[in-house]
């Protein structure tokens, strides 16, 4: 299988849906004469032209809006935000109109589109380009949402997410872009809604998501050198979310963590954490804990970035806690 | 803003060019819309429908020169007070008053209420609540059309109040960077809620935005279902022969309040009869009877036709049923 | 005391900041003129004028903007969202410059400025009016976000809100407008972060807020009828949370509910459960259960809309479940 | 577009009237700020610096001749691409170029880089990331200046690629009915990010929405600073003698890329070399060296006097201490 990047995976999901159906189009700042601000539409314009990949001015709103109202239409578009942070000036597309215009025209009309892009902190870009904005999308219904992490996932969710008949919020990350990985030349799909178990373990369950995962797995190896053995579940789906996946595992190991990129309050981590709690309550052995950026905004200086957001040895503390490794 | 007559204007020259049959069926499909509205507001105050709102009652000429400048298949996207488009464009009547009663009957199954009025099959593509967050999706529609090489024009009304909300520029914005087959209508019926135009407006003739857009722009004050027809028509021409979009702006004027809960306290003395001698429905009524022989007892005889028809509709409202509980799960997503 | 209703709390505590501080002054759409669209500003412009009471376009990111870059000059603006559905549109100007600038500019500049309005459900109003945005504005650092449901808690809530030197999130209800309550004459302050106990009881602790409150007295006098007494927790600030009153309280009874107008995902109420199920995992003698909307967009249908909206009944099913009183 | 010449144009008017001393002053202040960016970009590319990084080189005639054109109190409000003004508005180097070292001594303590340059003293109010977001926040400083009967005038500078955003029409739609005293200036350096005009504007001519807010307007290709003083004097002028606000479109051009990722491929063959020989920095120079008499042997050591500064300006950036671990949590709300 040859190894890709995963912004070469986006590209190359994009580019099979769009040979595959007519409908599919790309729009957004710099997707096409500049080939993506990070580069996940290299060639785009080239192959499809300019009615096909649609450089945008800098309105963020009014594009998302255009996707939408087209999307009415019978097309499929993909809107990509040069990074979700960026989506907060379109914030009312999205809640508004994306996510409740079938349910409002008692089903006349559909929204299939994917709205995607790079989420949470890069590095040292400030509190206004560092936000996750996986909580804020994943409380509305109507929207489906996606937070890959391999390029594996990343093409086989993203095509899948383009051939939804819902609006689907696809999550990205500029520090993962040219992360390699896998990807086999034969097309194939992945079901939106499926966690994946990226390390099996009997101790703890490790739960985690998007830039998450590496990060899981690091604090797995940690946790293993000290005999302690993780299960790290990625969700890559956080609505719908995979709740027996990680029912299945919180009931075989009795404790729990949840690693993530982004701030603690009405978090999805809170969501698991209540979903464990109340549906495996007598199967726990220790409370479920969180792992995730300190609850303020994030400051340029690298220094207090790298405190801000969660490492492994962080995490690992965590698991070792929930396993009263500590006792 | 153009204040108005003492007595009633002599009949606008368009409404006079216009045949019997025109005229009688254009007064007929504006008799429809405020029977129907004044039987809303009956149900409302009786409690019978509830929610917001707001009624077109003044503004009918707009809804049914519209209607009959449009192509079938051409879009119509307008905001929450949207059931003139509608009953213009040919939705049931019974359907409109029982989405009202948030019936399972209704226009959208009672989910939708009197903002959300959407009807595909004959080009009503809504009825929106956030004020301006439909004209990027109109935009969405007009691009939709061009991609797929579609001969259609959408045509978008917003209000007064709509036309500084940042939406509304990102629209016109990309509406003439990529001259999309698109017409904007601004419906200046004076007031946003309680707020006249002198607190809204920097400058008093909103097509002065126009040339920023780099888009052409018609601006009048209403006076008859097919002055609206002509000019609407030239701004839908243009789009269709692919010159790009207009923004229209069509000075009018709302009798009742802006929703039902509105006394409109805020309207001047004499401001409110004044604005009823230029009531287009009343202009046809006049023609009619004045130009084109008809008596009083043939428009009381329509006038109980239309108003049996919405006395109808109430009762199909009446007697729908209510959607079933397990319909709030529906449509959330799209049941593949 | 005399009796008002929760509108006229909210008007007198503007009233009396307003002619305490002549740097605190009122701005939204229909504030002045109109005197708010569900009267909170009743008589303030005759009182204040056009200077102080200002009334807007409907450009709410332009005067959300307006009044934040007010606050950094040492204006102390309250802005009127006339519900904060509306506040989708100035998402940006909230979560990007309210909450941020302090941090962002080093502690230069403060932004002491109060957003409030009506949130979640009222009645009959459609999807895109009966939103709640108590998660969305509850994640963000930088900001405060209260809820009110009494007059007494509305005014002194709002006067410390006015006065406080950070942006405040204040949400009101349409539908508690017209509740009455007892509210004294001379001054009075309730501090920001502050929950109050409406109801004691022993056996199960009710965590709610905002709409939730009155729903949740009455989900207790149902269980009063069959011997379970539970106590009654309202939140009124959700930002920054009364973390002690939670715990302290489930410490005594061991079990909780959480009672909210709002959806389930990710929401303060998933928040409250994770908290609890860390600090309190050994005392907790059974899941915490929350009750509020159906995961769902809100219908216009009254009997969709009242099945989508937690009744005393059910939060009262909650009670039993945790109380065991099934068993 | 206006196309750049083959040759040097002759020294523009406003630059040859200047005294020598206004122009070394001038001259000496450009410089100081490309001296400093060049410094930055090393610095950059060392790997010292990281995030974002966008550079004014090309445009600092705009930032010189504001801060020339301002008073005492006046705000200055501008994008992420803010080195040149706090330069220009006095500054220290050492702390700019500390902030972007992301060290505890950096203008706003290295919590904000390159991108949140605030400097309340020197008039500087931002240094804001999101675009147009910072326009409404500039109409609330003129707000606020009316508000207290202050003699205070705002100025807020945007790029070309804001100009269609939603809060940069609801910031005009506001300075206009308002007649707040503001004045909106673009930097129209012909690109937003790798995007051209043509791809971004409706209409060529960004003061043609100037009517549509009733705001008055003003548009030139930008030659020097005092010629950018003069014009920026003239919106200021009005604006404090309660006129209202203006909007003024500056034609100037960047010579590196966006940001430091960007190589700038996009740009036309021979384009940046037409353009540099359009550079204000380069024209100040001439008019010292041919009108008012200096020698390149000056000139060298007024360079080495700028270069000297910015290699200390680096230095202190260098070995200043990175913030505290504990001030992550500082200012996140006003410590009471
Ligand atoms: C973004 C937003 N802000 C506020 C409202 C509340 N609102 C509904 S209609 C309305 C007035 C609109 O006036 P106008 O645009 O003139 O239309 P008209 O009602 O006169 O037809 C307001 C303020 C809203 N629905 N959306
Ligand atoms: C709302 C928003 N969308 C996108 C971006 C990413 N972005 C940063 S600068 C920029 C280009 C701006 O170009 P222009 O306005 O011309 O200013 P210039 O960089 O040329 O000075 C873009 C797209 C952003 N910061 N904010
Ligand atoms: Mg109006
Ligand atoms: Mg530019």
């Amino acid at each position: 299988m040859p190894t890709i990047q995963i912004r070469e995976a986006i590209r190359d999901a994009m580019r099979d849906e769009m040979r595959r159906d007519p409908n599919v189009y790309l729009m957004g700042e710099e997707v096409g004469h500049y080939n993506g601000a990070y580069k996940c539409s290299d060639g785009l314009l080239e192959e499809f032209g300019e009615r096909r990949v649609v450089d945008t001015p800098i309105v963020e709103t009014g594009f998302a809006g255009v996707g939408i109202g087209s999307a009415m239409c019978g097309l499929r578009p993909i809107i990509e935000f040069m990074t979700f942070n960026f989506s907060a000036v379109a914030f009312d597309q999205i809640i508004n109109n994306a996510a409740k215009i079938h349910h409002m025209t008692g089903g006349q009309f559909k929204v299939p589109i994917v709205f995607r892009g790079p989420n949470a902190a890069a590095h040292m870009l400030g509190s206004t380009h560092s936000q996750a904005f996986d909580a804020i999308y994943g409380g509305i219904p109507g929207l489906k949402v996606v937070s890959v992490a391999t390029p594996y996932d990343a093409k086989g969710l993203l095509k899948s997410a383009i051939r939804d008949e819902n609006p689907v919020v696809f999550f990205e990350s500029e520090l993962m872009y040219s992360n390699k990985g896998e990807v086999p030349e034969e097309e194939y799909l992945i079901p939106i809604g499926l966690a994946d178990i990226k390390r099996s373990g009997k101790d703890v369950t490790l739960i985690t998501w998007g830039q998450g995962v590496q990060l899981s797995l690091n604090a797995a190896e940690l946790a293993q050198s000290d005999g302690i053995d993780v299960e790290v579940i990625d969700l890559r789906t956080l609505r719908p979310m995979d709740e027996g996946a990680i029912l299945r595992s919180v009931r075989k190991t009795h404790r729990a963590v949840v690693a993530f990129h982004g701030w603690p309050f009405a978090s999805v981590g809170s969501h698991i954490v209540d979903l464990i709690q109340r549906e495996a309550f007598d199967d726990l052995d220790a409370p479920v804990l969180k792992e995730c950026y300190d609850d303020i905004p994030m400051a340029y200086a690298e220094n207090l970035e790298n405190l801000t957001i969660p490492t492994p040895e962080r995490v690992y503390a965590s698991i070792r806690s929930v396993a009263y490794a500590d006792h | 803003m153009s204040t108005a007559l003492e007595n009633p204007p002599p009949l606008p020259l368009t409404l006079v060019r216009a045949t019997s049959e025109d005229t009688e069926s254009a007064y007929r499909e504006m008799l429809r819309i405020r029977r129907f509205e004044e039987a809303a507001a009956r149900a409302y105050t009786q409690g019978r429908i509830s929610g917001f709102l707001h009624l077109y009652i003044g503004q009918e000429a707009i809804a049914v020169g519209t209607a009959a400048a449009l192509r079938f298949g051409d879009r119509v996207v307008t905001t929450y007070r949207d059931h003139g488009f509608a009953l213009a464009m040919g939705s049931d009547a019974g359907q409109c008053m029982a989405e009202l009663y948030g019936k399972a009957t209704g226009l959208v199954g009672g989910v939708g209420g009197s903002m959300h009025y959407f009807d595909r099959a004959k080009g009503l593509w809504g009825g929106y609540a956030i004020v301006g967050n439909h004209l990027p999706i109109a935009a969405g529609h007009a691009f939709a059309a061009r991609y797929k090489n579609e001969d259609i024009v959408t045509l978008v009304f917003m209000g007064d109040g709509a036309v500084g909300i940042g939406p509304a520029h990102e629209a016109m914005t990309l509406a003439g960077l990529w001259k999309l087959p698109i017409v904007f209508v601004v419906e200046n019926n004076r007031y946003s809620m309680g707020t006249p135009l002198s607190r809204t407006l920097p400058v008093e003739d909103i097509t002065a935005r126009g040339p920023g857009y780099g888009i052409a722009t018609d601006r009048f004050a209403v006076t008859d279902n097919f002055q609206v027809q002509d000019r609407l028509g030239a701004a839908i021409d243009r789009a269709r022969r692919g010159e790009g979009a207009t923004l229209v702006e069509l000075l009018t004027y709302r009798f009742r309040g802006h929703s039902m809960s509105d006394p409109a306290k805020y309207r001047g003395p004499g401001e409110l009869d004044s604005f009823r001698q230029l009531d287009p429905l009343e202009a046809a009524r006049c023609a009619l009877l004045n130009n084109h022989g008809l008596t009083e007892a043939q428009l009381d005889t329509l006038d109980d036709e239309v108003s049996d028809e919405m006395a109808e509709a109430s009762a199909f409202a009446e007697r729908s049923p209510v959607p079933d509980p397990s319909h709030r799960f529906r449509n959330v997503y799209v049941e593949e």
